[in-house]
């Protein structure tokens, strides 16, 4: 597989130079060598998107795919692997998505652990609706929330944050996301270059995280979440890479049920309804 | 039956307190004897109590043996929103005739607490009789009221034992001791005599299960919420016998969407909700709709607006029903009347739902959900369960094609082609598209796709006509026990059911009130009946008929209706 | 003016290209000519290019300038879901007589971009122009184009530098270089004479939040969504200037929760969304209209079912609108028809929520919302901006006390006594309740209130009238427009507007109907006219007075009516 | 002021003996005492609730208050307070009401940090809708969401824990997080003697914190937070008492406005519609 078969006829819209680009390629090299490693089917591969700049990925993937709505990626992307645990999911979001509308199942999906991956292109800023801040904007009086300190605190079981102007090391991760037995979450620092610009800022401080060290230390991995607050007012490091890993029990592993995805379902009526009589 | 309400009047010329055991005896015999002679028995029990001092479980055995004996029963459950105290109650009618409602005034009262005695004493009827169980042992006092109440109808210990043996297994023993206790108490007064079959006895909630599971129903997903949650428990414990998956998950709009994502990928699924959690689901209803996937949503009404009286009934929400989220879309709105109507309509709305990729609510309500009906029988509707999946995997596949039904053939991600859902508007393909000719076309489609559901739901009775008569009753959902029953009272009365509200079936409607608008000298009357207080079935009728009914009887006191209670409205009128 | 469309007619006749200055300049000046002839001048300018080039404000400058010498203005934007690039364009019409909608067909283009010519050059007129500037530094190149158009029309160089200076205040000078550089590459063609009075140049979202301000609003909460997002930029830009409270929350559910948190201690709060929010609303505005506390929520509508076609317009959430949130509840839905009754509508909203504690909804669109519309004056409704908050405090204060209106005298936390709102069913004191009475009490207080608004509702002007004729076509919201600039060009026809949708104004619109009924041998037409796939006001007219409009005229292409539109679709009927 | 002067008419219908009637208890003693030491004015404080169980404090309390959502509590809080800022207000929550529905505005007024109260009945459970697990709940197969660490992690500004079984401690914990200006939160241990009886396991292993420790240690606050996992399989300590308080400023003081809330606004019509001549 070549990354030329994801493709698909559909005009980008997305403003030239955005690093939404590089999301997109990144993922689609991501998925094109697990698939060439026999790790993924592509058929059996779906993707989720919200509503926002992000979501526009929908139509320049050629996948199965479902357009949600802003804010309820999560849900979505849970219910179809409930609803067939054989695919492999992945969801797109924004942080307006993400961590403002849908803050609550951003929480609950970090617990429930269920084997799905989500990438958040945050580029902190309500970017289609032009401009507005989100809970990670530094802009407005309001210390932003930290997604990779949440995620690790909510229980999420693979925790990293990506750099959309870093293409290959994104789609390591992006790989490692979608290996991970669990609910893996990579938060993209993705700049807008029409809203919020942060291309220098992020040139200047980035630095990648050793990806050999012990990714099982939850405190070494609080500790690194902390050193940036998503704010530019002076230069602080910004580690990129994978801030925990660690395996748990999967929830659709958990839920006391069949193979009710594949089988033929009989219903004998008369035993069903024994208790009635 | 105007016999039998004659026969209550010379009841009532009796000075004899009503609840004095022995004193009511005779009349209470007397009323048998008529009811014989009438060729019909009724008695109608009240048990209260305490909320956690099981009067529901009571109430559900001893309905429950009535089954077995062969009788109809009906079982109204009243209780406030609050786990230990306060009141609770019961109200079991049974017949040796069909019975599908509760009466005003009841035979016997078992009282599990003085305040039972205080509140529903002015309801007992003349020559009625109190069995008092206050000051007993918890749990037990109720086992020694089922064997006083049984020995009294000259039941015989064994389909008792039967049904706690059925119910609780090996505990059913520390009970018998009860039963026995209570049943060596008093002397037998009268002797019900087996009444042919057994009886099914089902709630709503089960009916609406049990339909899910006969459907093929993959996945139920809820957050708990009052009229739904017994649907959640029902199908949880039967999670592993019927290789179902029931999940509890964050929110309502969690659970919707998770519903319409598995649903995507194949699943067959179903959530359950009252209003407030209905609200927060319109937005993916009206995705559901765009996005072309199937999904069966259980409304369970209760008195509204807002939180309201959260643990009664009422029917105000059915216009939000038929318009929630944005925009125009397929939509299905089914009501079943009772639980054996639940079980078909569940079937038919996985059906409908599967088919034609559309979002259908079946409309209930608490009365619905939280009573007992019985029936000779429960058979399920012999609809087909497909998943309306294609099994060969065509060239060239899209998504959205278009069609002349409107129904665009269906493959699920995993199956090769490329699958998409979108809730922005499409092209064919499934691509996002802000194309003039592309947006009517897909909302032509869309629109296709309503009419083509019409045609199916007129062949599923959309609606039902009970009794003769010049004079026409309308009524929707649970409302249906009451009105029937009350038919036989009524001179001349026949009661239109609407169970489709959506796709409205406005040709049979019309048909109806035809047949009944007056007509030469000849008077006949035109009568909505409607669980809340404006008459919204009125609405919908005027709006897809253009006919405007003026009559109304209107109850939105957060209670149902009783037959007695329809009786004297309709007289008033 | 079948005049006017002859002339067109006889343009047609000419073989000159479209896209050539000098030869299409003959015809021009001809039309030009006739228009003067029958006394009315229209042009109408196409600017187009990427988005991000600019078009926006473009458009606006040029609309303002027009505006500042007098003429009558109307600008329609269109633009796809995207930040850089794609195809944005505003069609300008302008007119001496007033003008509330554009035309289908362009006298200039302005390119900034191939995509423009390419796209629209088919709907030039024939004589029409393009002034191509691509290749122009961007928004310089905006800016050669606004002076080659007012050079073209003779216009003096002033009134362009006034409305420069007036929009970037210093940063004006940079523009006028380029205006000069496209003032002096052209010669003048035809000289536009100032038409009187200024005009004021108003969006619908702008008349939304001039009426909020102008009602004393206090706090002005939301989440961005297309179509109401420039509410929340213009409110909050004026914040301190007006001393308003502009909030943006996490999400629509917190957004109207803190509006009605915010109302209950006595706070003016405004909240807007579009659909997909508004569903998220839709468990607390039944929530609002159980506690009985004002919340204005304004509801723009783009093109559905779900995220649909973003920045596009639509009146499919009409019926949904009408019947959000479960239970039955008073409300009242609202639709202005052009900028200048957003203020006033706005205004009213706020009176009657305020007055009749209760939900209300300001139903607009996206073309509603994002159009400019020109005004000889812009007026403020007279209606009181009480709070109708007690100054005195009362004794035994009941927050629900039962009145004949059912409104209770309002206090809010902080003046002394307990007040209270429950989203259960209470008390006149607001504690909870399951007692019948109560709930019965509760709910025929609601449904006085409904009463007494609708009352109040009589007196507000619930429909308009235009124009005069045995025809009658009937509409609502952001149609008006068109339909009104297409009347003089029907024969025969009167417009119905209907601004209150709840309560429904039954009596005015069916005194309406009655008049355009087929009576003898005189043929007269009912035709319903609007912006979605279903005719969802025919549905309500049915519903709220029993006629059925079978005669529709419906656009559900994304796109609203235009009078040529509309003509041609009655001319077919 | 005395207790009895903030008790009501109505009748109780919490089950005989549940700790919410603790609840009740404290918060009236918190209130009482805050009023006579002349700290906060009765008139001007109002409360508001979700529904389940911990909700029906509505009726028991002669106070301003708003019975609103399930889930809802916080926003409308907020709506109160930035509606008229001088008003102190309550919000109480059940744990399915604040963590599981609502999340999200958990989540975000940690953020915010108006200055308000907000008092959490954790019984664990779904008490109302009759037993089913609540994210904190130790039932079922996921881990329990801990809401100490996550509102330390969204920067609410006053972290504590209270128990229903200590009146006094928790009454001392409601005046703190009453007085502390900015967003306070406290999670009340308050078994369900119902659908969650958990009073054996709390009285033996809770322990009060150290009210004189340096409370503005953020480190140590995740610590402490940590040292119970809202579990029963094992005996853990579980510390209550103020994890964390930190002034940081006041989201209603943040805001660019004046004092709309009290002053009669004079609109100047023809100065503000000249923009648009
Ligand atoms: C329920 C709902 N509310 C609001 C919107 C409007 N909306 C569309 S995109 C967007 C912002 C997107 O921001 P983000 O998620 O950060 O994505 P970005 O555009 O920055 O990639 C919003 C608020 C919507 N579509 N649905
Ligand atoms: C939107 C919505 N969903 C569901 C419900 C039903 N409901 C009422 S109380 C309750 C659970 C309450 O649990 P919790 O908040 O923990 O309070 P507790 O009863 O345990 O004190 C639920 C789910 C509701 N009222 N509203
Ligand atoms: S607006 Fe920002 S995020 Fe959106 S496409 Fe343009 S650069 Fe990318
Ligand atoms: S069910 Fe539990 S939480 Fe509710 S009142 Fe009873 S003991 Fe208290
Ligand atoms: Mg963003
Ligand atoms: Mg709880």
């Amino acid at each position: 597989m070549e990354n030329k078969d994801l493709n698909t006829k559909e005009e980008n819209t997305w403003c030239p130079g955005c690093p939404d680009f590089s999301i997109l390629e990144s993922t689609k090299r991501a998925l094109v060598e697990l698939v060439n490693e026999n790790k993924i089917e592509i058929k059996n591969t779906a993707i989720v998107t919200g509503i926002g700049c992000h979501a526009k990925i929908f139509d320049y993937l050629e996948l199965n795919s479902f357009s949600g709505l802003h804010g309820r990626v999560l849900p979505i992307a849970l219910g179809m692997k409930i609803g067939n645990p054989k695919l492999t999911v992945i969801g797109f979001g924004g942080d307006g998505d993400t961590y403002s509308e849908g803050m609550e199942h951003f929480i609950h999906n970090c617990r429930y652990n269920s084997d799905m991956t989500m990438i958040v292109n945050n580029n902190q800023v309500f970017a289609l609706t032009v401009g507005q801040p989100t809970p990670t904007s530094e802009k407005g009086p309001l210390k932003p929330l930290n997604p990779i300190a949440l995620a690790l605190t909510a229980g999420a079981s693979f925790v990293a944050r990506g750099s959309a102007l870093d293409i290959e090391h994104l789609k390591n991760l992006i790989k490692e996301a979608i290996l991970h037995k669990g609910f893996s979450f990579i938060d993209i620092l993705q700049p807008c270059i029409v809203f919020h610009n942060t291309v220098p800022y992020f040139q200047k401080n980035i630095y990648k995280l050793d990806p050999i060290r012990d990714l099982t230390n939850s405190k070494e991995a609080m500790e690194r979440a902390e050193e940036w607050d998503y704010c530019f007012d002076r230069d602080q490091k910004i580690p990129i890479g994978i801030f925990y890993k660690k395996e748990r029990p999967v929830f659709e592993e958990q839920l006391p049920h069949n193979t009710w995805y594949t089988q033929k379902r009989k219903t004998d009526w008369q035993d069903l309804t024994k208790d009635f009589h | 039956m105007d016999g039998y309400l004659k026969i209550r009047g010379i009841e009532q010329k009796s000075s004899h307190g009503t609840s004095v055991l022995v004193g009511g005896l005779f009349y209470f015999q007397i009323i048998i004897f008529c009811d014989i002679l009438e060729d019909i028995m009724e008695k109608t029990i009240l048990i209260g109590g305490k909320a956690g001092q099981g009067t529901a479980v009571t109430s559900h055995l001893i309905a429950k043996i009535f089954c077995h004996l062969g009788y109809y029963v009906f079982n109204y459950r009243d209780y406030p929103s609050l786990i230990t105290g306060g009141h609770n109650f019961n109200v079991i009618s049974i017949s040796d005739k069909p019975i599908s409602s509760h009466k005003d005034k009841f035979d016997i009262i078992l009282a599990l607490d003085q305040k039972t005695i205080d509140l529903h004493k002015k309801n007992l009827n003349k020559g009625g009789i109190i069995f008092d169980g206050k000051g007993l042992k918890p749990i037990f006092g109720n086992n020694v009221l089922i064997g006083k109440l049984f020995k009294y109808f000259g039941v015989d210990k064994s389909p008792i034992f039967k049904a706690f043996e059925e119910e609780f297994k090996e505990k059913a023993e520390m009970a018998k001791t009860a039963i026995e206790e209570g049943y060596n108490s008093i002397e037998i007064k009268e002797k019900l005599v087996k009444n042919g079959k057994e009886k099914y006895l089902l709630s709503g909630n089960e009916g609406l299960s049990l339909g899910a599971i006969a459907a093929g129903m993959d996945i139920y997903i809820a957050y708990p919420m009052t009229p739904a949650t017994s649907i959640l428990s029902f199908l949880a414990k039967r999670q592993l016998e019927q290789n179902i998956l029931v999940l509890q998950l964050e929110n309502e709009i969690a659970v919707v969407d998770a519903a319409i994502g598995a649903s995507f990928v194949g699943a067959k699924t179903m959530v359950g909700t009252s209003g407030g959690g209905f609200a927060l689901m319109t937005e993916s209803l009206s995705l559901a709709g765009m996005v072309e996937l199937p999904l069966v949503i259980f409304l369970g009404q209760r008195t509204a607006p807002s939180t309201g009286v959260a643990t009664y009934t009422g029917q105000g929400d059915l216009k939000f029903a038929l318009n929630p989220g944005q925009g125009e879309f397929p939509r299905v709105v089914v009501a079943p009347g009772d639980a054996k109507e639940a079980i078909i309509r569940t079937q038919e709305s996985f059906y409908l739902s599967s088919k034609y990729l559309a979002p259908i609510i079946i409309l209930g309500d608490k009365h619905l959900s939280e009573s007992s009906y019985s029936f000779d029988n429960i058979a399920k509707s012999s609809i087909s369960n497909s998943r309306f999946i294609l099994d060969k995997i065509p060239l060239n596949y899209k998504s959205y094609q278009i069609t002349k039904t409107g129904v665009s053939p269906r493959l699920v991600p995993g199956q090769g082609p490329v699958v998409r859902a979108n809730s922005y508007e499409h092209t064919d393909f499934g691509n996002t598209t802000e194309n003039a000719e592309w947006i009517i076309k897909m909302n032509d489609k869309r629109q296709r796709k309503q009419e083509s559901i019409a045609k199916e739901t007129k062949k599923l009775n959309p609606v039902s006509i009970y009794g003769k008569g010049r004079n026409l009753i309308i009524g929707w959902g649970s409302t249906k026990g009451a009105i029937i029953d009350a038919l036989p009272k009524l001179k001349n009365f026949r009661f239109l059911q609407i169970s489709y509200l959506m796709p409205f079936p406005k040709e049979e409607v019309l048909k109806e009130i035809k047949k009944s608008l007056p007509a030469g000298r000849q008077a006949k009357k035109i009568i909505l009946v409607e669980n809340n207080s404006t008459g919204l079935l009125g609405d919908v009728i005027a709006e897809q008929t253009g006919f405007i009914i003026k009559n109304k009887i209107l109850r939105y006191d957060a209670r149902p209706f009783t037959a007695e209670y329809l009786i004297n409205e309709i007289h008033g009128k």
